[in-house]
C-alpha cells in the first residue's frame, strides 16, 4: 500500500462530501445572509430519507437518493417560506438563532421517529472493492467523487449560464433591486433554499454508506462546512468547492504526518491561522 | 414548603401509582413507568441518565433493564422486608449526560420522592453526585467501568459493571497466539477508549508483544476512517484494537478489511460481537479472528435465558450488558433491602449488598457476579467471545 | 394609461401619501415636484409595487394593479430607476446591466441594442465593463442606475432624481437622454430637485406636500405659477 | 427615593431571591436557582460583546470553561487556596479573552461568529485531548467548594446560594453602570454602525476588545463560581451544545437589554425542569418557540415587555394629547 | 495652511483614483472640491481622513503627518468628515448620536464607569451640553428626541452635520451635502457652512451643484481623471476654459438650474 497515494485519495473522497455540503451553505448565505446552523440538520434528514426509502419502501439506491433530493429540498423551502423569509428585516443574529431552533427540532423529531442508534446503509456498490496504483478504493468512494464533482460542475453551469443563476445572486446583493428588474423573489428564495437542501441530502446520500446514519451526523459534517464556507469566503462557489478539498486534503495529510488525535482540529487551525492573516478570508471580495 | 417530609412509603391503592408520590409542591409531573403492586408500601427507586439527545438509546437500554426487573417484582407482589409487603416504583429523570444536570436530578429526587437509592449510568453524573449523596443519604448505583469511582472513599457508591481491566490480559493472550506479537491501537476517544489504552498497552508489551501504531478515533462523529485506518495500517499490524459503539466499529472493521487488514481484531467491551455481525449483515470474513465480551444473547445459562427472552419479546431487540445489569441490581437491591431489614436507610442497604447478591434467586442471576466488595465494587466472572471459522464462540478465560 | 386613485401609504403609523389621485397618459413626460420628504419616492415606489397602498386604487393600462408584486409590474412594462440606487454592488457594471434586461432576456436582439445604447449614453459604463458596481464613484453608480433601469425597455419609466450627484455637464447629458426617450414613445415619470431643468422637458406636473398633490397643471402653468417658481426653481 | 421608584422591579425580585431560602429548605429548589444564577453571569457577559457591542461570539461556552477548569485545576492539583484561585482563574480567562480577542476581532460579523465558534471548538477539542492536564473526557473530580470567607463557610446549599446570588447582583450592577456610561454608549455605538463609530474618533479595534475581554472575565467568574459549585466537570461544559444553551438564554430574556440575560436562563432552566416528564420532546417545543419568538419579539420578554409598556405609554400620550387638542378646539372655535 | 496634501496617489489595482495631488486647505476658509463623476473626489476625502491607506505622498495637518494614521486618530486631531450617502445611527435618536459624537474628547473607562466618578459625571455633562449646542447650531433641537430612521433627508444631513461638529473638529469635510436637497433647503445648508466658517472652523466640501459653490467657497480645486487640473477663486475656474470643457459644459443654464 502506497500510504500517501492512498492518502490523497482518501483526501479527495472526504474533500468531496466537505464541498457538497459546504455548497449548500455558501448558496444560502448568499440570500440569507447569515449562516444556516440548520444545514447540518438537512444532511442528516438527507442521510434517513435515503436509508429509510431503502429499507422501509423497499427503493433502489439512485431512486431512494432522488426521494431524499425531494424531501429535503421540500423541508429546505419550507424552512425559508416560515422562518427566514418572517425575519428578512430583523437583526442578523435573530436568524442564526431561528436556525439554532429548527437544528434542534429537526433532530429531536428525527430522533422521536427513528432513535437514536446507528444505521448502516448497504448499496449496491458497498462492497466492491478496486486496488491499482498501490491504493485500494470502493466503487462506493469512486461514486461519492464523480456524484460530487458533477454536482458541482452542474451547479456552476446553473449558476454562471442561466439567468436564474444571476438573478440568485443579484437577490442577494440588493434585493429591492433585484425586485425591480423583474425577479420572483419568492421563487429565487425559495429555488435556492431547494438547491441548498438538495446538496445536503446528495452529499448525505452518497457518505452515508461509508459511514453511518444516526441523529448527530450532521454536527462535525457542518461545523467543518462553516470553516470552509469563512476559508472560501462567504456566498462563493469557487470558494467552497476549493476549500472544502483544502481541508480534505489537510485532514488527510495531517492526520499521517502530524498527529490522528488532532486531525480534527486541523480545520479550525486552519480557519485561524487563514483568518488571522487575511480577516476577511481567502477569497473575498474587494470592499468597496 | 417543599417535599421530602412525608414518609419514604406509602400505602399504595392499587395500580398505576401516582405520579411524585409526595409531591404537594406545584404538581410537577415525574414519568413513572412502573406499576405498582396492590395493597403493598411503596418504595421509589431513582433513576438519572440520558433520555434525550445522543445519549438516549444507551439510556433507555439501562432504563428497560431497571423497568422490567421492578415490573417482575411488583407483579409478583412485591417483597417482604421486615414482616411488610413492599413494591418498587421507578422514578426516571433525564439529564442528556450532563453532569450538573445529573446533580439536579438526583436533589430532586432526593427532595421530593426520598429515594433510597439512584442508578446514574455514566462516570461524569457519578462524580457529581458523589459530592453529596453521603450527606443526602443515598445510595449510589453507578453504571460505569471506572476504578476511580470506588476509589472515592464514598461510602454508599455501588459500582455495577465489572472494570475493564479483566479482559485485557486474556483477550491480548489470545490474539497474540493467534496473529502475532504487533499491536495497533484505534481506540475510541472516549473514557472507556482510553481506560482501556491504559491498560492494553503495557499489558501487550509485558506479554513481549509491541505496540506499532497508537492513536483515536473519533467513532461517533467521524465522517470517515479510511484516514485513520490507512495509517494504522501501514506500520503493518498483526492485530488491530477496535471498539466504540458497535455499529462504528462494524465499519471500522469493514474499512480495515477493504484496506487490505488480515489480522484480528480485538475488540473494546463497548463493542458487541453479535452486534456487529448484525450490521454487517453477517459477514464472516469481516469479524473472523475478532476477540471480544461474551455478548449476552451468546452466554445463555440457566440464570439469564428467560431474561433474555423477555427481553427480546419486549424490545424487540437483543439485550446488551448494560441492560442485564441493571436488570439484575434491582433484584439485588431488593434482596439487600431484606437483608437490611430496612428500605429506607441507605447505609444499611449498601452494607447488605453482598448479603443481596447472594440471596437472589438462580434464574435471576444474569452474570457470573461473585461479590460486591468492600469498596462497593461488584465482581464478575467474565467469558471471552472468539470467531473461529466464522462463528461466534465462547470461551472461558481459564482456558 | 397609468391612473392612481385616493391612494394612500402608510409606514407603520406614519401616513406618507393621503389620497393622492393623479394620472399618466400615453407618451407623456410627467414630473414630480415637492420638498424633501414630500412623499415623491413613495410614489414611485408604490407604482412600481415596492409598497403597497394601504387605500385607493392603482390602474395601468386597464388593468387593477395596486398590491401586485414589483417583479410583476417590471414584465407588465413598468420601469424603475429607484432612490438610492439599488445596484448589485458586487457584481460588475455589465451584470447589472443585463439584470436590467431579465424581463426581456429573451429577445437577445432588443437587449444588445438597448445595451449599445446606454454605452453611447455614458461611456464610462463601457469602460468600466468588468469594475464591480460597488468600486464607482458615486456618479457612476448613478449613471448606472439609469442605464440599468433602461435595460428593460419599459413603457413607462419611472426616474427617481436622476440627477442626484452628477456632475453639470452629465446633468444635462441625462436630460436630454430623458428627453429623447421620451420622444422615442415611451412614458416618463419623474422626480426632481432641479426642478427647472425638469420642467422645461415636462408636458404636465405635480407638487407634492407633505403626501398631498398640492398643485398641478402643464408645463406654462407651472412655470408661471409663482409659489412654484419661489419653492422649487428659486425666485 | 428616585433610584429606589426607578429601579422597583428588580428590587422586589432581589428581596424575594434573599428570602427564599428561609422560605424552602427544598435543596433541589436552591441548587436550581444557583445554577440558574452562575449559568446568567455567563449570559451577562454575552450579553456586554454581542447584545450591546454588536460582536455575536460563540466562544463563550469555551471561556465558561477555561474559568472552570482553571479553578479545579488549581485547587485540585496545584493545592492553591480557594480564593486566590478563584482571581487566578478569572485572570486566566481574562488574558485568553484577550489574546482570542485581539485575533477574533480583526473579523467581521458572521467572520466573527464562525471564528469565535470555532475557536469555542478548539477550546473543547484541547480540554478533551489534553487529558494529561485537564484529565480530558473523564473531566475533573474533587473539586473544593468556596473556601470560608472569615467565619463564613460555604458548604451548605443555601451558603452557596448566597454567594453566587451576591456575585450575580455585582455583575448587574457593573453592567447597569457600564452600559448606562460613556462607555456603554461607546460600545452602542459600534453595534449600530463600525463605520461611523471610527469616523467619530473611536478606536474601535480598542472598545471592541475592552468589551470582549470584560464578557470573557464574567464567563470565565461563572465557570469558576460552576466548578466550585458543580465539584465537578467535564468536557462537555464547552461544547457547542452549551454554547446554544446560553444564547438561548440571551434571546430568550432579550439581547441588549439589562435583565433579559436573568429573565431567559431562569426561565428556561426552570422550564426544562418542569418540563422533565417530556424529555425528547422537550426539544420538539423549544426548537419552534426559539423560532417563533424571534420572529415575533425579536428583543425577546424583556424587550416584549418594554415594548408592550412603550405603547401603551404612547397610547395614553395620544389620549391626553387628543383630549387637549379637542379642548383646544373647542375652546378656540370661533 | 491647515491641511496640506504633498504627491497625494491612490491606487486601486490599476487604477489611479487620486494621481499626485497637491491641495492646500487654509484655515477658516472654504475650500470646494470639484471635478467630473469619478474624478477622484471621494477617494481623496478618504485618504487624508484615514479610511483609506494611501499609496504614494504625505498629508500634513497642522504641521504634522499624518499620512499613516487611522480614522479614529484623524478624528481626534480634529478632521471630522461626512460621507456622500448619509451615514447615521439609524435605530437611535438624534441626540443619542450627536452625544456619542463627543465620545473621542473625554476620557471615562470602565473604572470611571463603575464607581461613577465625578470625571464621568462631568463628561457626561459636557457631551449632552455639547450635544444640546451642536444640535441648535445646525437647527435640529425639535428632533432631538426622534429616531433617525424617522427624520427628513435633508434634517438627516443636518444631523451628520452634528455629529462631525460634536467632534469638536478644527476642520470638516463634507461629501455631497446638498445632493437630494432642495433649493430652499439648500440655501439654509449654504447658511449653516457659513456659520461655521464664522465659529472658526475650516470647511472643505465637494459638491456638483455649481451655484452654489460658486457662492460660497473661497478656494476651489478642480480634480479630473484623478488629477489636479485647476485651482483658484470662484470667478478664475468659473473662466477656466480647461475646466469648463471637463466639467462646467459651456455655462448651459440647465447644467446649473439653481
Ligand atoms: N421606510 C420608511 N419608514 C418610515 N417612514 C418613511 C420611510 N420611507 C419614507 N418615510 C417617510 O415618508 C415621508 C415621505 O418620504 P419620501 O422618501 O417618499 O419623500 P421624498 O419626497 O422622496 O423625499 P426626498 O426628496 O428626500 O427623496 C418622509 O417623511 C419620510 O420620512
Ligand atoms: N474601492 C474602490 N475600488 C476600485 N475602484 C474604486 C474604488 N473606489 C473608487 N474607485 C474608482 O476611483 C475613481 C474615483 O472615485 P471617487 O469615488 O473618488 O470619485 P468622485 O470624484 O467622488 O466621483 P463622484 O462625483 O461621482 O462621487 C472612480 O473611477 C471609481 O470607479
Ligand atoms: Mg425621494
Ligand atoms: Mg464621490
Amino acid at each position: 500500500m502506497d500510504v500517501l497515494a492512498q492518502q490523497l485519495f482518501n483526501g479527495l473522497t472526504i474533500g468531496s462530501v466537505y464541498s457538497l455540503v459546504a455548497l449548500g451553505l455558501t448558496l444560502v448565505y448568499g440570500i440569507l445572509h447569515v449562516p444556516n446552523f440548520a444545514h447540518g440538520a438537512l444532511y442528516m434528514v438527507g442521510g434517513y430519507v435515503t436509508l429509510m426509502s431503502m429499507t422501509l419502501l423497499g427503493m433502489p439506491y439512485f431512486v431512494a437518493m432522488f426521494i431524499a433530493i425531494l424531501v429535503v429540498g421540500g423541508i429546505a423551502v419550507l424552512m425559508e417560506r416560515l422562518v427566514f423569509n418572517q425575519l428578512r428585516d430583523s437583526p442578523p443574529i435573530h436568524d442564526k438563532i431561528a436556525a439554532i431552533g429548527l437544528l434542534l427540532f429537526l433532530e429531536t423529531l428525527i430522533r422521536v421517529i427513528w432513535g437514536s442508534d446507528y444505521r448502516s446503509m448497504t448499496t449496491p456498490f458497498s462492497d466492491d472493492i478496486i486496488s491499482f496504483l498501490g491504493i485500494t478504493v470502493t466503487t462506493q468512494r469512486i461514486l461519492i467523487v464523480v456524484a460530487a464533482v458533477l454536482a458541482m460542475i452542474a451547479l456552476q453551469l446553473f449558476l454562471k449560464k442561466t439567468m436564474v443563476g444571476a438573478s440568485i445572486i443579484a437577490m442577494s446583493q440588493n434585493r429591492e433591486g433585484a425586485f425591480l428588474q423583474g425577479i420572483n423573489a419568492n421563487r429565487v428564495a425559495m429555488l435556492t433554499f431547494f438547491i441548498s437542501g438538495s446538496l445536503a441530502a446528495i452529499a448525505a446520500a452518497i457518505n452515508a454508506p461509508i459511514n453511518l446514519v444516526f441523529p448527530d451526523m450532521g454536527h462535525l459534517v457542518i461545523l467543518k462546512a462553516f470553516v470552509i464556507v469563512i476559508i472560501g469566503g462567504m456566498g462563493s462557489v469557487p470558494g467552497a468547492i476549493i476549500g472544502g478539498y483544502i481541508l480534505g486534503f489537510s485532514e488527510s495529510l495531517g492526520a499521517t504526518f502530524i498527529s490522528a488525535e488532532y486531525s480534527d482540529i486541523i480545520a479550525f487551525v486552519l480557519l485561524v491561522i487563514i483568518l488571522t492573516v487575511k480577516p476577511q478570508g481567502l477569497f473575498a471580495k474587494g470592499a468597496h | 414548603n417543599g417535599g421530602g417530609e412525608s414518609d419514604v412509603t406509602e400505602e399504595a391503592e392499587g395500580t398505576p401509582a401516582p405520579g411524585a408520590p409526595d409531591g404537594g409542591d406545584g404538581g410537577e409531573e415525574v414519568e413513572v413507568e412502573t406499576e405498582v403492586a396492590e395493597g403493598t408500601e411503596v418504595v421509589d427507586i431513582g433513576f438519572s441518565g440520558p433520555l434525550s439527545g445522543a445519549g438516549a438509546y444507551y439510556g433507555n437500554n439501562t432504563l428497560n433493564g431497571l423497568t422490567m426487573a421492578i415490573d417482575e417484582i411488583n407483579e409478583s407482589g412485591g417483597f417482604e422486608v421486615d414482616g411488610e409487603m413492599y413494591s418498587f416504583n421507578l422514578v426516571s429523570l433525564d439529564d442528556q449526560y450532563l453532569p450538573d444536570e445529573t446533580g439536579a436530578n438526583v436533589r430532586r429526587l432526593v427532595q421530593e420522592n426520598d429515594t433510597p437509592a439512584i442508578f446514574v449510568p455514566h462516570s461524569g453524573g457519578t462524580y457529581a453526585t458523589q459530592v453529596f449523596n453521603e450527606e443526602d443519604e443515598v445510595l449510589l448505583g453507578a453504571y460505569s467501568s471506572e476504578p476511580e469511582i470506588t476509589q472515592q472513599d464514598n461510602d454508599l457508591t455501588w459500582r455495577i459493571p465489572p472494570t475493564y481491566d479483566n479482559y485485557v490480559e486474556p483477550f491480548s493472550e489470545y490474539q497474540m497466539e493467534r496473529f502475532g506479537t504487533d499491536l495497533a491501537m484505534l481506540a475510541p476517544n472516549t473514557e472507556f477508549g482510553m481506560d482501556w489504552v491504559e491498560a492494553l498497552g503495557p499489558a501487550w508489551e509485558e506479554m513481549g508483544g509491541e505496540v506499532v501504531h497508537d492513536s483515536s478515533v473519533d467513532y461517533e462523529q467521524d465522517t470517515d476512517f479510511y484516514t485513520l485506518i490507512t495509517n494504522a495500517l501501514s506500520d503493518d499490524p498483526d492485530v488491530l484494537f477496535v471498539g466504540g459503539s458497535s455499529e462504528p466499529t462494524a465499519q471500522v472493521m469493514q474499512q480495515a478489511r477493504e484496506l487490505g487488514f488480515e489480522g484480528g481484531f480485538l475488540v473494546m467491551d463497548q463493542a458487541k460481537l453479535d452486534e456487529i455481525d448484525n450490521v454487517l449483515g453477517g459477514a464472516p470474513d469481516i469479524i473472523e479472528g475478532s476477540v471480544g465480551v461474551a455478548p449476552l444473547v451468546h452466554d445463555i445459562h440457566e440464570g439469564n435465558e428467560q431474561f433474555v427472552s423477555n427481553y427480546q419479546d419486549m424490545h424487540d431487540a437483543d439485550p446488551g450488558s448494560e441492560a442485564g445489569y441493571h436488570y439484575y441490581s434491582v433484584y439485588i437491591l431488593a434482596e439487600a433491602m431484606q437483608a437490611a431489614g430496612d428500605t429506607e436507610n441507605a447505609h444499611a442497604i449498601r452494607e447488605h449488598l453482598d448479603e443481596g447478591l447472594q440471596q437472589v434467586d438462580e434464574d435471576k442471576r444474569i452474570y457470573d457476579v461473585t461479590e460486591v466488595a468492600e469498596d462497593g465494587g461488584m465482581t464478575t466472572e467474565l467469558r471471552m467471545a472468539v470467531v473461529e471459522d466464522g462463528e461466534i464462540e465462547l470461551v472461558d478465560f481459564d482456558d | 394609461m397609468l391612473t392612481l386613485t385616493d391612494v394612500s401609504v402608510r409606514y407603520g403609523f406614519y401616513e406618507a401619501l393621503t389620497d393622492i389621485s393623479m394620472k399618466v397618459e400615453p407618451g407623456e413626460l410627467v414630473v414630480l415636484l415637492g420638498a424633501n420628504g414630500a412623499g415623491k419616492s413613495t410614489i414611485f415606489r408604490t407604482i412600481s409595487g415596492l409598497n403597497k397602498p394601504t387605500k385607493g386604487g392603482i390602474e395601468w393600462n386597464g388593468a387593477s394593479i395596486g398590491g401586485m408584486s414589483a417583479s410583476k409590474l417590471v414584465n407588465a412594462g413598468i420601469g424603475h430607476c429607484p432612490e438610492g440606487r439599488k445596484l448589485f454592488p458586487e457584481m460588475s457594471v455589465y451584470e447589472n446591466l443585463k439584470m436590467g434586461s431579465y424581463a426581456v432576456r429573451r429577445n437577445k436582439k432588443e437587449v444588445a441594442d438597448t445595451l449599445e445604447r446606454v454605452y453611447t449614453l455614458f461611456p464610462i459604463l463601457e469602460e468600466k465593463m468588468k469594475a464591480s458596481a460597488g468600486s464607482l464613484s458615486g456618479g457612476q453608480q448613478q449613471m448606472l442606475a439609469i442605464g440599468r433601469a433602461m435595460m428593460s425597455r419599459p413603457q413607462l419609466l419611472l426616474l427617481d432624481e436622476p440627477s442626484i450627484g452628477l456632475a453639470p455637464l452629465i446633468v444635462k447629458q441625462v436630460f436630454d437622454v430623458i428627453h429623447e426617450i421620451n420622444r422615442g414613445g415611451t412614458t416618463v415619470l419623474l422626480a426632481e430637485q432641479n426642478a427647472n431643468a425638469a420642467l422645461k422637458i415636462a408636458d404636465r406636473g405635480y407638487v407634492i406636500e407633505d403626501g398631498k398633490i398640492v398643485v398641478e397643471g402643464g408645463q406654462d402653468e407651472l412655470f408661471a405659477n409663482d409659489e412654484v417658481r419661489k419653492a422649487y426653481i428659486g425666485a | 427615593m428616585s433610584m429606589f421608584k426607578r429601579n422597583a422591579t428588580p428590587l422586589i425580585f432581589l428581596f424575594i431571591a434573599l428570602v427564599v431560602p428561609f422560605v424552602t429548605d427544598n435543596q433541589y429548589y436552591l441548587y436550581i436557582l444557583t445554577l440558574a444564577f452562575i449559568w446568567s453571569i455567563a449570559v451577562y457577559g454575552m450579553n456586554l460583546i454581542s447584545g450591546y457591542t454588536g460582536q455575536l461570539t460563540l466562544a463563550h461556552a469555551g471561556f465558561f470553561a477555561i474559568g472552570a477548569y482553571s479553578l479545579g485545576l488549581l485547587t485540585v492539583d496545584a493545592n492553591v487556596p480557594y480564593w486566590i484561585a478563584f482571581v487566578v482563574a478569572c485572570v486566566i480567562t481574562t488574558v485568553a479573552g484577550l489574546l482570542i480577542g485581539l485575533i477574533a476581532l480583526r473579523t467581521k460579523t458572521h467572520y466573527f461568529a464562525i471564528y469565535t465558534l470555532c475557536v469555542g471548538y478548539i477550546i473543547y477539542l484541547i480540554i478533551y485531548q489534553w487529558d494529561e492536564l485537564t484529565g480530558g473526557v473523564r473531566g475533573l473530580i474533587g473539586i473544593e467548594s468556596p473556601g470560608a470567607i472569615g467565619s463564613i463557610t460555604f458548604d451548605s446549599a443555601e451558603s452557596n446560594y448566597y454567594l453566587v446570588l451576591v456575585f450575580l447582583v455585582l455583575t448587574i450592577i457593573f453592567m447597569k453602570f457600564i452600559t448606562e456610561s460613556l462607555v456603554g454608549r461607546t460600545f452602542m455605538a459600534i453595534r449600530n454602525s463600525e463605520e461611523l463609530a471610527q469616523t467619530i474618533g473611536i478606536n474601535t479595534m480598542k472598545q471592541k476588545l475592552l468589551s470582549f475581554v470584560i464578557s470573557t472575565f464574567f464567563a470565565g467568574m461563572a465557570g469558576a463560581l460552576y466548578a466550585s459549585f458543580v465539584q465537578f466537570i467535564g468536557p462537555e461544559i464547552s461544547y457547542t451544545m452549551t454554547m446554544f444553551d446560553m444564547l438561548t438564554y440571551l434571546i430568550v430574556g432579550g439581547i441588549g437589554t439589562m435583565y433579559g440575560p436573568l429573565v431567559g436562563t431562569f426561565i428556561i432552566v426552570t422550564l426544562t425542569q418542569s418540563l422533565q416528564f417530556m424529555e425528547e420532546y422537550r426539544m420538539l417545543i423549544f426548537g419552534p418557540v426559539l423560532v417563533l419568538l424571534v420572529i415575533f419579539y425579536p428583543r425577546g420578554i424583556v424587550g416584549g415587555i418594554q415594548m408592550w409598556r412603550a405603547k401603551r405609554q404612547h397610547k395614553k400620550r395620544q389620549k391626553i394629547t387628543k383630549q387637549s387638542s379637542d379642548t383646544s378646539t373647542y375652546g378656540g372655535g370661533d | 495652511m491647515l491641511i496640506e496634501t504633498k504627491g497625494l496617489t491612490k491606487a486601486f489595482g490599476g487604477l489611479t483614483a487620486v494621481d499626485e495631488v497637491d491641495v492646500g486647505i487654509d484655515k477658516g476658509k472654504i475650500t470646494a472640491i470639484i471635478g467630473p463623476n469619478g474624478a477622484g473626489k471621494s477617494t481623496l476625502f478618504n485618504v487624508i481622513s484615514g479610511f483609506y491607506p494611501s499609496t504614494k505622498g504625505t498629508v500634513v495637518f497642522n504641521g504634522e503627518d499624518i499620512t499613516k494614521k487611522k480614522a479614529f486618530n484623524v478624528a481626534k486631531l480634529g478632521i471630522a468628515r461626512t460621507f456622500q450617502t448619509t451615514n447615521l445611527f439609524e435605530q437611535a435618536t438624534v441626540m443619542d448620536n450627536v452625544i456619542v459624537g463627543h465620545r473621542l474628547r473625554t476620557k471615562s473607562g470602565v473604572i470611571d464607569a463603575l464607581f461613577r466618578t465625578p470625571r464621568l459625571k462631568r463628561e457626561e455633562r459636557a457631551s449632552r451640553e455639547k450635544a444640546e449646542e451642536v444640535l441648535s447650531f445646525v437647527g435640529l433641537t425639535k428632533e432631538a428626541n426622534r429616531l433617525v430612521s424617522d427624520i427628513s433627508q435633508e434634517a438627516k444631513k443636518r444631523a451628520a452635520f452634528a455629529v462631525a461638529l460634536a467632534t469638536d473638529p478644527e476642520v470638516v469635510f463634507l461629501d455631497e451635502p446638498a445632493a437630494g436637497i432642495n433649493p430652499d433647503e439648500t440655501d439654509g445648508l449654504i447658511a449653516l457652512m457659513r456659520k461655521m466658517v464664522d465659529n472658526d472652523l475650516t470647511v472643505c466640501l465637494i459638491e456638483h451643484k455649481m451655484q452654489m459653490i460658486m457662492e460660497i467657497a473661497d478656494h476651489i480645486v478642480v480634480l479630473n481623471q484623478g488629477k489636479k487640473i485647476a485651482e483658484g477663486t470662484p470667478e478664475e475656474i468659473q473662466n477656466n476654459e480647461i475646466v469648463i470643457q471637463a466639467y462646467l459644459g459651456g455655462g448651459d443654464e440647465d447644467a446649473d438650474a439653481h
